[in-house]
């Protein structure tokens, strides 16, 4: 009854011109390149799996510890290890061949070179639906943090992106000291189609047993449901600013977390640390976003979408 | 998820033995694996953490876990009756090809050795156990070595305790081997604490032995997603989550 | 037993050149003037009480509802509500005369000269020991937030004020745009005594029931054991960039969490939403913070401070 | 904070029953007055819930609360011989100095009025009490209506209900005073919902009257620190959990 339910409510959404068959989105990092969490989610009932962020080579990663938690909230410097564009073509675009859910790739460099090189040879890949430029993650030394710190370096690194990128191009935003707002009208200016908003936000841990610093890279960032204020205030702005597409995250647990991120303004929802608690909080989001707007009796969710004013 | 019910509680010192109804998770552990156990309703602490699987069978399983810190003081104050949500069984178990097997755990790492001490019972596979534990605090885990027709088993306790062997793990091996010379195919199996597995490593007895080991990592999701619980190995990092917890001793790096 | 043994840490602290009979402050807007708390607490055992924000005229503060509950945090929107200088001063000060604990006094004001003014009414009054400056309120329109927007500004304001205070003078900081390494160096330059790390970080909540935004203005500040992370971070790389006295808060709820902040850097803590939860948390802390030094056989509070590098 | 120590434990409908034991809350208590309630030992919900005060006698007192989110959800789950972290009694009572009382209670608001009838009886004060319920649901809250000999008792229903009178607490008080015209020292205390009280505040028939309303605010401490709690009054904005939660309804501006 609860799935014939479900269809009474319209849950399409779109990415500029990419639709999404409902707007649960797989944050990038918390699902593998697919096939790990495929065994306990069906990936076809999401709207999208984002992947783990590539480089164009192999990264190791940060040493061990890697993950650390807070009060309701998780710390982690996993330092963008993963196995490289290549690795990924040959041993997972196969496997997501295999679904029919939109594909994401989050992607990151050390440079525009490395970033241009990367987009260029995954957006050639016929399954990949959009790319996911990551110019916010604080765990490494050259992580595309710095891309973010000045409109200009952020101008120049995603025009060129642009140039080169078909598919359809997220520019996933974090913390920063740009204003929000000014940032996001640029990004539109410059013809990306979508923001995803926020990476996690810059933190740090104690290591009490031996009174030093936790992570060796010192700081780590924090997400999980600590941070949902904090995320839906920057898409809150981020919305009010532009009308670029949102991909609205940061703690979101519960299917009344993912109605509040589309109340401030965001037309999608990203879900990364819950999917450590339980590989199938996505679809247990979904189900309780619509059961939520069902008894509300709305029809589309294009009603709630940038109603909190 | 599934929902384990509790429906056993022993306290054992400072440790807590759950034994659990959950038909998903007992059909399909093997020795060596483990769960990923939700700790709180709310949203604090948030993640789950990972215990291994004391035994197995039927429709039921069990859990020893030692209280230290948050997470399992809240899963403490659990009784018989609630549930408890669990995900697993997860990461690969101990191979059960050996045509004899010796365990030696330390401390914690009696839990998935005392299942895969079972298992080789029930298979007719001759098995010796030799757990060694801190101090007298511990002792109560004398309870979990199996007693097995042909093998040995022996605890012992680093602090001296009447009755006791007196020393660690590595001292019980040395001692034994003395005795009972390791027969060539004799399959070692081993888990507990960092110091010990490091030495275990080193140790000319099981040189050019096969070792298979246990690890412990800090955890993000248990099912090899997040690459939070990587360890240095031979190649590189490997996730304790998904390439083990289980692997050849002779992979760590230390 | 435990209070004999708490005699065996040395647990005085200095900001600058005040000493503090221990490292436990109470932080502003959660001890009320004084009076408010000290049925619950005894004020002369902590280190210090930071009364509430207090602005030149009284102010009436934001409309309700002003409290909302997020994980593991709090969002508040009370708007600087406080009785003005004069008032309190009338009706506060008689009763802190009585205490011999130290009183830092929070102030705000809208402009350069009502911050000034404030300042120097308040500097005269002896039982006064020292006065902070809050320039990050989020929750006032021109609640000092602006003066935190450009080091110009800041410079501008805080060396006019140096001129006027004689007591004790601290800068409460907050997550800012400027670089907070680049605020404790020049806040150092002026000869600010110590800096207060961190005041709330702007969020957003949403109201389900009416699918509004929860608080009227909109934006609120979030505090509580959810930001302790960042907070740790921000008090580490302001106490590595520059030697100034450091207050560090942040959802300190617990002995160890204080010890934490201690040893990133700081020299005494703040307790804020905590207290709200239970009145006498600060002495707690302080409990447990001094057995969980007496555990590790540390004599001296100054050699856990700033150790975890 | 206190310790109290459930007691006994009583399912009213969507209401949960407390008695607890704790002779510094107890001893201290009137009606009117409120505690701060923890409602997790982890950090997530952080904030204490304020709760009125059903009843409090020697060590004991009793709490009745509405199960209708996250923090009494986690409140209900508690059992007999648990521990309660409590803070109070908090805020100001209702004054007792009434000759002569009509209670108006709506919903939960039953609660501190409870207690003060309660006391008014062992004054021998006569007290009548009308408690109105939306609907069905609530109707077993007709049990907190306290019998006094000289008063009138009424409880009354939105919905149609079997034996009940049919309408609001507002609706029960006209058709009251129009059979027994209320005298004029008797003094009005009312507790309920917020279009309840508002109705009341504009309603002839308590024009020029003594009433005393006990009021809800969203609350941060319920001590009188943090300024959370503050609502428009006559004179500006008041903090309910410390100039209230009882005041003069012709203080409260709507
Ligand atoms: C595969 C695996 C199997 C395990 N099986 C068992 C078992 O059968 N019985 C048992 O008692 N314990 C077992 N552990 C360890 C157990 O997971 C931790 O003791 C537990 O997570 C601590 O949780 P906490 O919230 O109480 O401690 P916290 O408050 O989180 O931390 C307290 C201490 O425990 C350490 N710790 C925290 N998480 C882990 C972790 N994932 N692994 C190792 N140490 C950790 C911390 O570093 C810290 O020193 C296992 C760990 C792994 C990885
Ligand atoms: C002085 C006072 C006395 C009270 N006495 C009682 C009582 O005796 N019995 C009883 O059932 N309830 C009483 N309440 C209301 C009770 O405090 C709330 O129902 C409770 O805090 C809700 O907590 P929650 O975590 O379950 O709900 P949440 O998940 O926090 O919120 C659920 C709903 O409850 C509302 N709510 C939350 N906090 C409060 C609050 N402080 N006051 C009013 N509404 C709130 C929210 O707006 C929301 O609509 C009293 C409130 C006050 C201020
Ligand atoms: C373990 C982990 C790994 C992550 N890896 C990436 C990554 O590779 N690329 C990226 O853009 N974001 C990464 N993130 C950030 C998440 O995608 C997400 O933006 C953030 O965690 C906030 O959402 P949440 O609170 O739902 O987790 C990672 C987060 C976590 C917890
Ligand atoms: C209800 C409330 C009121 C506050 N009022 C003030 C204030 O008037 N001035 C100020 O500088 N900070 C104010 N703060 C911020 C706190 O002093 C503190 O910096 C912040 O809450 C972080 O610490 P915590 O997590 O321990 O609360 C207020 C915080 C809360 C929760
Ligand atoms: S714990 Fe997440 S990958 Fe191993
Ligand atoms: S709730 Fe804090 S002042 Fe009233």
């Amino acid at each position: 009854m609860c799935s014939l339910r479900g269809y009474l409510v319209n849950i399409k959404t779109r990415l500029g011109t990419l639709e999404l068959a409902n707007p649960l989105v797989l944050a990038s990092g918390t699902a593998g390149y697919g096939r790990e969490i495929a065994p306990y989610l069906d990936l076809n009932r999401v709207g999208a799996i984002t992947v783990k962020g590539l480089s164009l080579f192999p990264c190791s990663g940060n040493p061990p510890p890697r993950i650390y938690e807070s009060a309701s909230g998780v710390l982690n410097s996993i330092g963008l290890e993963n196995k490289g564009v290549e690795r990924f073509i040959q041993e997972d675009i196969p496997f997501l061949e295999t679904l029919s859910t939109r594909v994401f790739v989050n992607i990151w460099g050390t440079d525009e070179h490395s970033y241009r090189d990367g987009a260029r040879t995954l957006t050639a890949i016929e399954r990949i639906d959009g790319i996911e430029i990551n110019v916010s993650c604080p765990n490494v030394e050259k992580g595309g943090a710095s891309f973010a710190c000045s409109l200009d370096s952020l101008a120049s690194l995603i025009g060129k992106l642009r140039k080169v990128v078909t598919k359809t191009l997220i520019v996933k935003l974090g913390p920063m000291k740009e204003d929000i707002g000014a940032v996001v009208i640029l990004l539109e200016q410059l013809g990306v189609d979508a923001v995803s908003i926020t990476n996690t936000f810059p933190a740090l841990a104690v290591n009490l047993s031996n009174e030093r610093l936790f992570f060796s890279r010192k700081t780590a960032g924090l997400s999980g449901p600590a941070i949902k204020p904090m995320a839906l205030r920057m898409v809150y702005e981020a919305t009010q600013a532009s009308s670029i597409p949102c991909i609205g995250m940061g703690g979101i647990s519960s299917g009344t977390d993912a109605v509040e991120f589309l109340l401030v303004g965001a037309c999608a929802v990203g879900v990364g640390t819950a999917t450590l608690k339980n590989p199938a909080a996505a679809l247990e989001i979904l189900e309780g976003m619509q059961s939520w707007m069902e008894g509300r009796g709305i029809e589309r969710i294009e009603e709630i979408i940038g109603k909190a004013r | 998820m599934n929902e384990a019910v509790i429906t056993g509680k022993q306290i054992v010192g400072n440790f807590i033995e759950f034994t659990c109804t959950c038909a998903e998770v007992a059909q399909h552990a093997v020795p060596g694996q483990f769960v990923m156990v939700s700790v709180s309703p709310t949203l604090d602490p948030f993640l789950n953490r990972p215990l291994g699987i004391l035994w197995a069978k039927d429709d039921s399983f069990a859990l020893l876990f030692e209280v230290v810190g948050r997470g399992t003081s809240l899963l403490a104050c659990l009784e018989k009756g609630d549930t408890l949500p669990v995900l697993g069984p997860l990461g690969n178990g101990y191979s059960l090809d050996a045509s004899s097997a010796l365990l030696l755990a330390g401390g914690r790492g009696v839990v998935t050795l005392h299942f895969l001490a079972r298992r080789f019972k029930e298979l007719g596979i001759p098995v010796s156990m030799l757990c060694g534990v801190r101090d007298s605090s511990e002792i109560m885990l004398e309870r979990y070595i199996i007693e097995c027709e042909s093998g040995l088993r022996l605890f012992c306790c680093e602090e001296g305790v009447r009755g006791l062997f007196q020393g660690t793990v590595v001292d019980a091996l040395e001692e034994y081997a003395a005795l009972h010379p390791l027969a060539p195919e004799t399959v070692i199996y081993t888990c507990g604490p960092e110091g010990m597995l490091r030495e275990l490593a080193m140790h000319p007895l099981l040189e050019k032995r096969r070792v298979e080991v246990s690890l412990e990592a800090l955890m993000g999701c248990g099912f090899g997603v997040c690459m939070s619980c990587a360890r240095k190995s031979t190649e590189g990092y490997m996730h304790i989550c998904s390439e083990g917890p289980v692997c050849a001793l002779s992979e760590v790096t230390w």
